[in-house]
């Protein structure tokens, strides 16, 4: 009791600061370990800041400030993520907590450029949709928080957590739009449903400990590499896996995400269609590729195969668009998973490049969904569209390249992405999905052009109102445009650096090694 | 620069001085003519830079010349391989002769979001080099697939009638096909960890690709079926009509002209290029579906009521022959096919471009529309007539030369092929003059076209050096064949020793 | 040392004519187009003639390579021309006749429309038509050949507004094409077997093979050359499209299917003869289709009343009788006939084509009659042509035609028989025409000679100076010319029965000179097919001689009696042919119509094939089957994305109800896996 | 001396109760208090385990899981509140606007 | 024998509460169920020697938690819930699946675990010690949890605080 309230009043600052209780405590965490969470430090504070701040300003006006606020911290974060990288810092933390990494930084990175973006582009969404800003920068800010901890994070409980304020913040900022009852409803949905697969993953986590007796990902490499490979494992990590399938909408977990997608607002939805699905594959990564646990391979090529087809396939007779692009983010999940069946030295670096591009792509699509939608998101359906070509060139013309990035055509990052994690799956000879794979790409090219055409080859019945484009969503259109076309130009750096992970996921370098004894030193000092 | 430095840069140079047009042109104004003249400088600049390429081409060799081959991506091994040899220089040249062409042909008929349209057409061209010159298989998907869109659009948004339809069939017809070829690719790169062309040439030949005997027609099929679509070959062609019918006439003087000869370079380069065995095996039944492309397209030709479908079914016939050309493997048949792919680009490129004048005028296709022209418009039937019977074969014409080498050569190859082969010669006159007897003779039946104003000069500057080009070809083909000769001659040679050496590891097995 | 004869100047000669006449025509005043055409076919004549005024000097055969063509792999065209005694005749005919008929279109077209393309078309004919006869390989013949097919194509339709005139241009491309197809066949044959397309080499090669009694890969060839022929020559079966070819202006009837192009088929035979003297299968078809066709178009010549049809038709007959020589391997004769033919014939429709000019436009000759007074010059050259062709002794057409008759009875006497018999048929119809046009009363309208044939064009300007008149001047002196050419061209070819020395035959003798070896020259004539010639004149002279005044004889009277019945049913009791026609009934209909061939054509191959392109092909199979397949697979992707979607029942129960199923099955397999 | 399956044999019955629960009950109080069961489910066989390999970390795992729950719940309830607002029904059937 | 006859007892005690949860068709009836498994499991925790784990259990979980449902519930007055087309999927597909699926890893924990029985207490988790872990091995998920708690308070003042208007209707469907 005294612990969770302690927690629960003295939390803030404590999560700051080596707090007096911390303290008190024999051999006390170094800076390097603060310095190992200072993004999350970061962010937490901005966050806090915003807090703070709301309730001694106007509602009205307070939005524009908040907002710069958030995006201050964003970039805060990724200052920090950069400062991180530098190597004296690499390695674990916080007593085999967290681990930097390239792996880590990469992901870090990711969150709080998308962060940033999605700041960018709700900038002049609350005033449309007259959204409470402090809460929702607050609630983005702790989720980035989530995110990069679950990236990070090298022990189950810890992703746990990590992976329940993302959710949690997701919950809330899905049903922001407290007036619109599709957003509760949207919101309430999200949150049963993920809380019933959160308890899977918990339940798989349990399980995970029971078999290894411990819940840090390299005890458990050590102890499978070892040769236990009781049922209780298979059974662990099938239970992990039901958790976090569901988190990254894979087939057949993948129910909640058009009605999610559809009924949140959009900035919301561009942001836990990229940020949260990120990190949880960062997660899974880590899971198969550096604890090894057995058997996942006919598994992730089932459930790569059937997101593909059915994200694609249900798709295609959608009319509305933030439906539409739920159901498309279901297929890139599918995408996703492919790389997921490859072998590590190709598939980790693939699946990475394809977040990163994603993220790019999808992010920047549904901030111009979001813009287009307007007040209450009246006008988020195909016949909306229309027309939209004349009406507002760049707007159009800047969907449309995200959409072609989706679709795979070249000089896009989604073309690499794709082309990548098919070549992936094409070295570890899994010909099957290969094909599947490009066959889906190919029917999945059909929704994307309707939106074009509509755009560009038909004429607007009645006309609907397209606002100029603001500061924000400028930027944040420029941004991730800039981003898609340059993982699509020259995606080697992004990649080369991708690679460099790999070794660090897959074989046992020196902090690995040390991790494993004070893994078993922490498993012995039970008694 | 030094002529070194040239040669190496030469081929990027070509490729992407029109998309730097392109990307030059967002940043102008709305003024029309502005972007009109900016296009047609630039393409007119990537014209003359190409003719850097046959002016220095080496005829004596007959490997590629003009290489440039830089890492691109480290891993995969992607490489920045381009280079040309006889059979791509010349598609390269023809791809930057028509674009000024088309530039020209639309100064007019494109009034509205003509930003977008120039732009579009600028992109196309770069995308349609990138494929010819591009030797690593990477970079040449890459280029393949970065065409679909750039055409879809031009057909969607600046088409007429059923436009929508038209793009979408073309767009999702020709990417289904080619993922199939993209799966081919990454099978053999994940074989031969390359994607370089030559290197996977003589790993193949070489027989050090594990598994590739299981594979190979698989892997043949994979990219034939993508080649066949772009043809298009007999059963795959539905999508042609549609495109050309709605296109814009740049659209379709492009798409004729250049796009269609992916499919068949393709063929030539990779399928007989990667898998020489296979092709030979498969010979027999891709020229059956040749010739009946051949016939089945001309007869279609024949009856239909609309002059672009007419010249898209003529399409389909003549694509037949270079595809029954190629696969005859026979030296006669393979220049032949090459040299058609060139004359069918020109003549068929400036049918069209006629038939989008007329659109201009009276904004149909159809042939009853029309009748007895030739006395409103002599100069331009005049034209007219001399395309027609460029693309029927009169010698002398562009026509002639290559549909003569791929019957001589199917003819020996197989014999009763070639002999059903020769009887297009007598449909391609039927339909083409059969619908220039209703479009342009008889008495003039609509008043309408009484006052049809005759070509004006800008369509004469672009269709002149069209026609001249057709003659020229026809008088002096030896000019093209020079170098195209010893590159056929080459892929012929290392297809036969390639199966010769598996046939003899077979043996050895 | 023979001169460098430049011989590629004269096909580019009338090509640059054709050119300026094209390109600037339009805006030259008619006097100089007529400069511009006459300088240029006339050029090309005095060429011609200075390579006769050479002959001495000359090495035939003589070969000049211009430049290269095609080059593929081995095989390799170039522009080459070649010149023999063969050449050399068809040289003279094509540049004399046809500049004689350019200075008579002069004045048959000045009042028409579009002047300057006419000449420009004629121009570019003699190009094509010089480069056929002086090219040196299959192929740049084959340039000449399609050619020739499109000048012809371009003036029958020359008005083009008539669309049986554009219809009738078609026509005779596309049957040209058909024969074209034949054509190259051949030539693929022969590349495929000597890898090249030369004449001199083809003919090297040939050398060694022998006859092939029971047909090869030679009997191919020439039948497949044949079928060329027959297009471009207007035999059976590909004949249909020369009487249409009437459509065009006379000149051009009397030029390009008359004279000249319509040869090219008998020329380009006898110039592949080394192939046909060892096809003796191929040679007999060559006979037999050249006799038919011969009788055939006779007999529908009798029945015809257009004027230029008879003529059309008389030309298709006569054709028959130059493959009847080809066919018995006199190809000599063959030579000898084609040239005084394209004196005669072209002498024949300039002619008709003056007479039509004077009635103003008529054609029909049941419209005409009487006009012996009135336009006498006209007259007395028809009465010279029609005396010739009808094979009246001491005239050109006697020589030729009894020298073919008498070959092709060495070679069989059905072949002569049916010969004769045509000859009769020919002088009758010949004579009637003459009958019809010339005397008797005028039977047109009186005075107004504007009646309606498509060359009413022409009658704008006659009735300017109104009624029935002599043509001008510039008309008739090529008719004059033409006159005398078929009165005395035949002496070049007085055969030796007749006391000649056949100087003809001699002088194509280096050309003709059999190729075979003359082993198997015994064979020949022991075979039954065609003997070489010089066998034949080996073979005793005296009863040579006088067997050949026999037939000779009865050839002339077969002449005359067709000129006798001619008389009597169209000068002296006109009413008789109807009450012929009557009883005959039924069979003359048939000939009226021309056997109904266009109609049994239309039927067994035009119409099929166009209702089954458009019905089975484009309607069939384009549309219903693959575009539905296409279309049917898209609407059956949305109908599965339907179905797809229902799991989106927005029940959250469901969706519960999925995730647990779903964990159930992973749990099911990992812990599957887990006990393998 | 029990075995300690026993243990994870009543966690897992609690579990698959809480998801049956989730399955059929219609309330969406009631859904949510399955998860709850659930959660709870899982800290038995947490504690269990602890037994079985003599670490105490798996006890302190059950605090930071009631951390959880008890966020969830208040989070969850305020949704729950809102909904009920917008729709005026507990009954997780007729919350169905979204679909398809 | 004891530890058998009382883990039995209250484990079902614990399994009816469970049952009885599914089974009540009015909320309270469910949460007061939920009690009495809350409560029977701190006992199992006390079995298994974890008293701090229970009485945790019992002041944070079935003290704290569960008032908040039963407060919520009495705000909301939700009534026993009314019978209403139910979902073919959850009844044909779910139930099935989480019955395989139990059956399965209760076998799993039965016959695979690895475990052996254990005593009374087993492992006696003194607050001293978990709190060593607490702040010592877990104090960064400790730390992170604050910010968990945080979003929990913040998300839930967001969302139950009562907005201006509301839109009933869904545009599009």
């Amino acid at each position: 009791m005294i612990t969770t309230t302690v927690a629960i009043i003295l939390g803030a600052p404590l999560a700051m600061f080596t707090t007096p209780t911390a303290s008190l405590m024999p051999n006390i965490p170094h800076a390097a370990d603060y310095i190992r969470i200072l993004p999350e430090i970061v962010l937490s504070i901005f966050g806090m800041v915003i807090m703070f701040v709301d309730p001694l300003m106007d509602e009205r006006k307070s939005q524009k400030t908040l907002g710069s606020i958030a995006l201050l911290g964003a970039f805060a974060a990724i200052a920090a993520t950069l400062f991180q990288a530098q190597p004296q810092y690499a390695g674990l933390g916080f007593w085999n907590m967290v681990r930097v990494d390239h792996f880590s930084i990469f992901f870090h990175f990711l969150v709080a450029a998308i962060t940033a973006v999605v700041i960018l582009t709700s900038y002049e969404y609350m005033d449309v949709q007259q959204i409470r800003a402090g809460e929702y920068y607050a609630l983005i800010l702790f989720g980035a928080v989530g995110m990069g901890l679950m990236s990070s994070a090298v022990e189950l409980v810890l992703i746990f957590i990590a992976l329940e304020i993302s959710s949690i913040s997701t919950y809330v900022l899905a049903g922001f739009r407290r007036r619109a009852a599709i957003s509760s409803e949207a919101s309430v949905k999200y949150f049963l449903l993920g809380s019933f697969a959160t308890a899977f993953f918990l339940y798989g986590v349990a399980l995970m400990f029971g078999a290894t007796g411990s819940t840090s990902i390299s005890v458990i490499a050590e102890k499978l590499a070892a040769g236990n490979h009781s049922l209780l494992v298979y059974a662990g990590v099938a239970l992990m896996f039901v958790g976090l399938g569901f988190k990254v909408a894979a087939a057949p977990f993948h129910v909640w995400t058009p009605d999610v997608y559809e009924g949140a607002p959009s900035p919301v939805v561009g942001f836990m269609s990229t940020a949260p699905k990120a990190a949880v594959f960062a997660v899974l990564l880590r899971i198969i590729f550096e604890a090894h646990v057995p058997g996942t391979l006919w598994l992730i090529w089932v459930a790569a195969a059937l997101s593909m087809t059915i994200g694609n396939i249900a798709a295609l007779v959608q009319n509305n668009v933030k439906r539409l692009l739920a159901y498309s983010s279901i297929a890139h999940a599918g995408y996703l998973l492919v790389a997921f069946a490859a072998l590590p030295a190709n598939g980790i670096p693939a699946a990475m490049f394809y977040t990163a591009a994603y993220a790019a792509m999808n992010i920047g699509a549904f901030a111009v969904v979001s813009h287009f939608a307007n007040a209450g998101e009246r006008y988020v359906k195909m016949e909306d569209y229309e027309g939209l070509g004349r009406r507002s060139p760049i707007l159009a013309a800047t969907l449309t390249i995200f959409l072609l990035s989706l679709i795979g055509i070249p000089m896009t990052g989604g073309f690499f992405a794709k082309f990548y994690v098919f070549t992936a799956i094409a070295q570890a000879h899994l010909i099957g999905l290969l094909i599947i794979g490009v066959l889906n790409s190919a029917i999945g090219a059909y929704y994307y052009l309707r939106i074009i055409v509509v755009m560009y080859m038909r004429e607007a019945q009645e006309e609907v109102p397209v606002t100029p484009i603001p500061v924000g969503l400028g930027l944040a259109l420029a941004l991730s445009l800039i981003a898609t076309i340059y993982l699509g130009i020259a995606p080697n750096r992004v990649l080369t650096y991708a690679q460099t992970s790999v070794s660090e996921l897959t074989s046992s370098s020196t902090p690995l090694a040390s991790a494993s004894q004070a893994g078993s030193a922490m498993a012995a000092d039970g008694h | 620069m030094n002529s070194a430095t040239l040669d190496t840069a030469i081929l990027s140079l070509v490729t992407f001085i029109p998309l730097a047009g392109g990307l030059l042109l967002l940043l102008f104004p709305r003024r029309h003519r502005d972007i009109r003249v900016f296009a047609l400088v630039v393409s007119l600049l990537d014209f003359i830079v190409s003719l850097h390429l046959p002016a220095h081409f080496d005829r004596a060799k007959s490997g590629f010349q003009f290489q440039i081959n830089c890492a691109w991506i480290t891993h995969p091994n992607i490489h920045y391989h381009m280079g040309v040899d006889g059979i791509s220089l010349w598609l390269v040249v023809l791809t930057t002769f028509l674009t000024p062409l088309c530039v020209l042909i639309s100064w007019n008929s494109i009034n509205d979001r003509v930003k977008e349209f120039f732009i579009l057409l600028l992109v196309m061209e770069t995308a349609l080099i990138g494929v010819f010159v591009a030797l690593d298989l990477f970079l040449f998907y890459f280029f393949w697939e970065a065409t679909l869109i750039p055409m879809a659009l031009l057909i969607g948004m600046f088409g007429h009638g059923r436009k929508v339809y038209a793009a979408v069939k073309f767009f999702l017809y020709t990417m289904i096909a080619s993922v199939f070829m993209l799966a081919a690719i990454l099978w053999l790169y994940a074989q031969t960890g390359t994607f370089d062309f030559v290197e996977i040439q003589q790993a193949i030949q070489s027989g050090h690709v594990a598994h590739f005997s299981g594979a190979a027609l698989w892997l043949f099929l994979g990219f034939f079926i993508a080649f066949a679509v772009k043809v298009p070959l007999f059963p795959f062609h539905t999508w042609l009509p549609d495109a050309h019918v709605e296109a814009p006439t740049a659209g379709s003087v492009l798409l004729a002209g250049v796009l269609l000869k992916m499919g068949t370079y393709g063929m030539l380069r990779f399928d007989l290029g990667l898998f020489p065995e296979q092709s030979r095996h498969n010979a027999p039944w891709v020229m059956i579906l040749a010739l009946i492309g051949i016939i089945y397209g001309a007869l279609v030709a024949m009856v239909q009521p609309n002059m672009k479908k007419v010249i898209a079914y003529s399409s389909v016939s003549h694509l037949g022959f270079v595809v029954l050309g190629i696969f005859s493997f026979t030296q006669l048949g393979l220049d032949g096919a090459m040299f058609i792919m060139l004359a069918h680009g020109v003549s068929t490129g400036a049918l069209f471009m006629l038939a989008g004048i007329l659109y201009e005028r009276r904004h149909t296709y159809e042939i009853s529309e029309f009748g007895g022209l030739a006395t409103p418009m002599p100069i331009y039937s005049t034209f007219f007539l001399f395309v027609v019977l460029a693309s029927v074969g009169l010698p002398l014409l562009n026509g002639f030369v290559g549909e003569f080498l791929v019957l001589s050569g199917a003819f020996q190859a197989h014999m009763w092929y070639g002999i059903a082969a020769c009887t297009g010669v007598i449909w391609s006159a039927c339909y083409l003059l059969w619908m220039y007897q209703r479009v342009f003779f008889g008495k003039v039946t609509h008043d309408k076209n009484n006052t049809l104003p005759d070509l004006n000069l800008r369509e004469r500057t672009a269709l002149i050096p069209a026609a001249v080009m057709a003659l020229v070809m026809g008088v002096a083909p030896f000019l093209w064949l020079k170098s195209i000769d010893p590159a056929v001659h080459a892929s012929l040679a290392s297809s036969l020793t390639s199966v010769a050496q598996i046939a003899s590891k077979v043996v050895g097995r | 040392m023979t001169p460098n004869l430049h011989l590629w100047l004269i096909p580019i000669l009338p090509l640059i004519g054709a050119t300026i006449n094209g390109v600037f025509g339009k805006r030259f005043s008619r006097q100089t187009v007529t400069g511009i055409a006459w300088t240029f076919s006339g050029a090309a004549f005095a060429m011609a003639l200075w390579v006769v005024s050479q002959f001495s000097s000359l090495v035939l055969p003589y070969t000049e390579q211009l430049s290269p063509w095609i080059q593929a792999g081995t095989f390799h065209a170039e522009f080459g021309f070649y010149l023999d005694q063969l050449t050399l005749i068809m040289l003279l005919v094509v540049t004399g006749v046809g500049f004689l008929i350019h200075i008579y279109s002069v004045g048959y077209m000045w009042e028409e429309g579009g002047f300057y393309r006419f000449f420009s078309y004629l121009n570019l004919f003699l190009f094509f038509m010089l480069t056929l006869i002086l090219a040196s390989n299959y192929l740049v013949m084959f340039i000449g050949w399609e050619g020739v097919g499109l000048a012809s194509y371009l003036l029958i339709g020359f008005w083009f507004t008539k669309d049986s005139a554009a219809s009738a241009g078609k026509k005779a491309f596309i049957v040209n094409r058909i024969g074209d197809f034949g054509f190259l066949l051949a030539l693929f044959l022969i590349i495929q077997h000597f890898g090249t397309l030369d004449f001199t080499q083809v003919t090297s090669a040939v050398i060694p093979y022998g006859i092939e009694a029971s047909g090869g890969f030679l009997t191919a060839i020439a039948i497949l050359l044949m079928v060329g022929a027959c297009g471009k020559s207007a035999q059976i079966p590909l004949y249909i499209w020369l009487p249409d070819a009437m459509e065009g202006p006379t000149p051009v009837s009397a030029l390009i299917h008359a004279a000249t192009m319509v040869t090219a088929g008998v020329y380009m035979v006898s110039r592949s003869h080394a192939i046909f003297e060892r096809a003796p299968i191929a040679l007999t078809v060559v006979a037999i289709i050249g006799t038919l066709t011969a009788f055939f178009a006779a007999t529908i010549g009798i029945t015809q009343t257009d004027i230029k049809k008879v003529l059309a038709y008389s030309t298709v007959s006569q054709l028959g009788y130059m493959f009847m020589a080809c066919g018995v391997a006199a190809f000599s004769a063959g030579i000898f006939h084609l040239m005084t033919h394209a004196f005669f014939k072209g002498l024949l429709f300039l002619a008709a084509g003056s007479v039509i000019h004077s009635v103003g436009g008529e054609q029909d000759m049941r419209k005409m009659g009487g006009l012996r007074k009135k336009i006498p010059w006209t007259f007395w050259s028809m009465t010279a042509a029609t005396f010739a062709i009808a094979g009246i002794p001491g005239l050109s057409g006697f020589f030729s035609k009894d020298e073919i008759l008498w070959h092709a009875y060495q070679a069989n006497w059905i072949y002569w028989f049916i010969g004769v018999f045509t000859a009769f048929l020919t002088a009758f119809y010949m004579f009637r025409l003459w009958f019809m046009t010339f005397f008797g009363e005028y039977r047109g309208e009186a005075e107004s000679g504007h009646g309606h044939g498509h060359d009413a064009h022409s009658a704008h300007g006659s009735h300017g100076h109104g009624g029935i008149h002599e043509s001008p001047k510039v008309m008739l002196i090529p008719l004059v010319i033409l006159a005398f050419l078929s009165v005395f061209g035949g002496y070049v070819g007085v055969p030796a029965s007749l006391g000649g020395s056949n100087r003809f035959d001699a002088f194509l003798a280096p050309v003709f000179h059999s190729t075979l070896p003359s082993a198997s020259a015994e064979q020949a004539t022991a075979g039954e097919s065609a003997p070489p010639e010089h066998a034949t004149e080996s073979a005793e002279p005296g009863t040579g001689h006088s067997t050949e005044l026999i037939f000779t004889g009865i050839s002339v009277c077969a002449g005359f009696a067709g000129l006798f019945f001619a008389w009597l049913l169209y000068h002296r009791r006109p009413q008789l042919p109807q009450e012929i026609a009557l009883s005959l009934g039924g069979l003359y209909r048939g000939v009226l119509h021309k056997y109904y061939v266009d109609e049994i054509y239309g039927a067994l191959f035009v119409k099929p094939l166009i209702s089954i392109s458009r019905g089975v092909f484009w309607h069939g199979i384009d549309q219903h089957v693959i575009d539905a397949t296409l279309d049917d697979s898209a609407a059956g992707a949305r109908e599965i994305s339907g179905v797809v979607r229902r799991m989106q029942s927005g029940n959250l129960r469901s969706y519960a109800g999925w995730i647990a199923f779903g964990a159930a099955a992973v749990v099911l397999y990992m812990v599957w896996v887990g006990t393998r | 001396m029990v075995p300690l399956s026993y243990y994870l044999v009543l966690s897992g019955i609690l579990f698959a109760c809480g998801v049956a629960g989730f399955l059929i009950k219609r309330n969406i109080i009631t859904i949510f208090m399955s998860i709850e069961l659930m959660l709870n489910g899982v800290n038995l066989s947490f504690v269990a385990f602890a037994a079985q390999w003599h670490a105490l970390s798996g006890q302190v795992f059950v605090f930071f899981v009631m951390v959880v729950a008890a966020a969830e719940a208040a989070v969850g309830l305020a949704i729950i509140i809102a909904v009920y607002r917008t729709r005026a029904t507990l009954n997780v059937d007729k919350v169905d606007l979204l679909k398809l | 024998m004891l530890h058998l006859i009382l883990f039995s007892v209250f484990g079902l005690i614990c399994v009816a509460g469970a049952v009885n949860l599914l089974v009540q068709s009015h909320p309270i009836n469910s949460a007061l169920s939920l009690v009495v498994v809350m409560g029977s499991l701190a006992v199992e925790y006390l079995l298994l020697g974890a008293e701090f784990v229970a009485a945790v259990q019992v002041i944070v979980y079935a003290g704290a938690i569960m008032v908040l449902f039963v407060f919520v519930i009495m705000l909301l007055n939700a009534g026993a819930e009314e019978r209403s087309k139910g979902s073919i999927v959850a009844l044909a597909l779910g139930v099935p699946g989480m019955l395989i699926a139990a059956i399965l890893i209760a076998w799993v924990l039965v016959t695979h675990s690895g475990t052996q029985p254990v005593a009374l207490g087993a492992l006696p988790g003194h607050p001293k010690d978990i709190a060593e872990l607490l702040f010592h091995d877990f104090l960064l998920p400790f730390e992170v949890t604050s910010i968990l708690v945080l979003i929990a308070i913040m998300g839930s003042v967001v969302l139950a605080s009562r907005p201006e208007a509301i839109e009933h209707s869904k545009k599009e469907s």
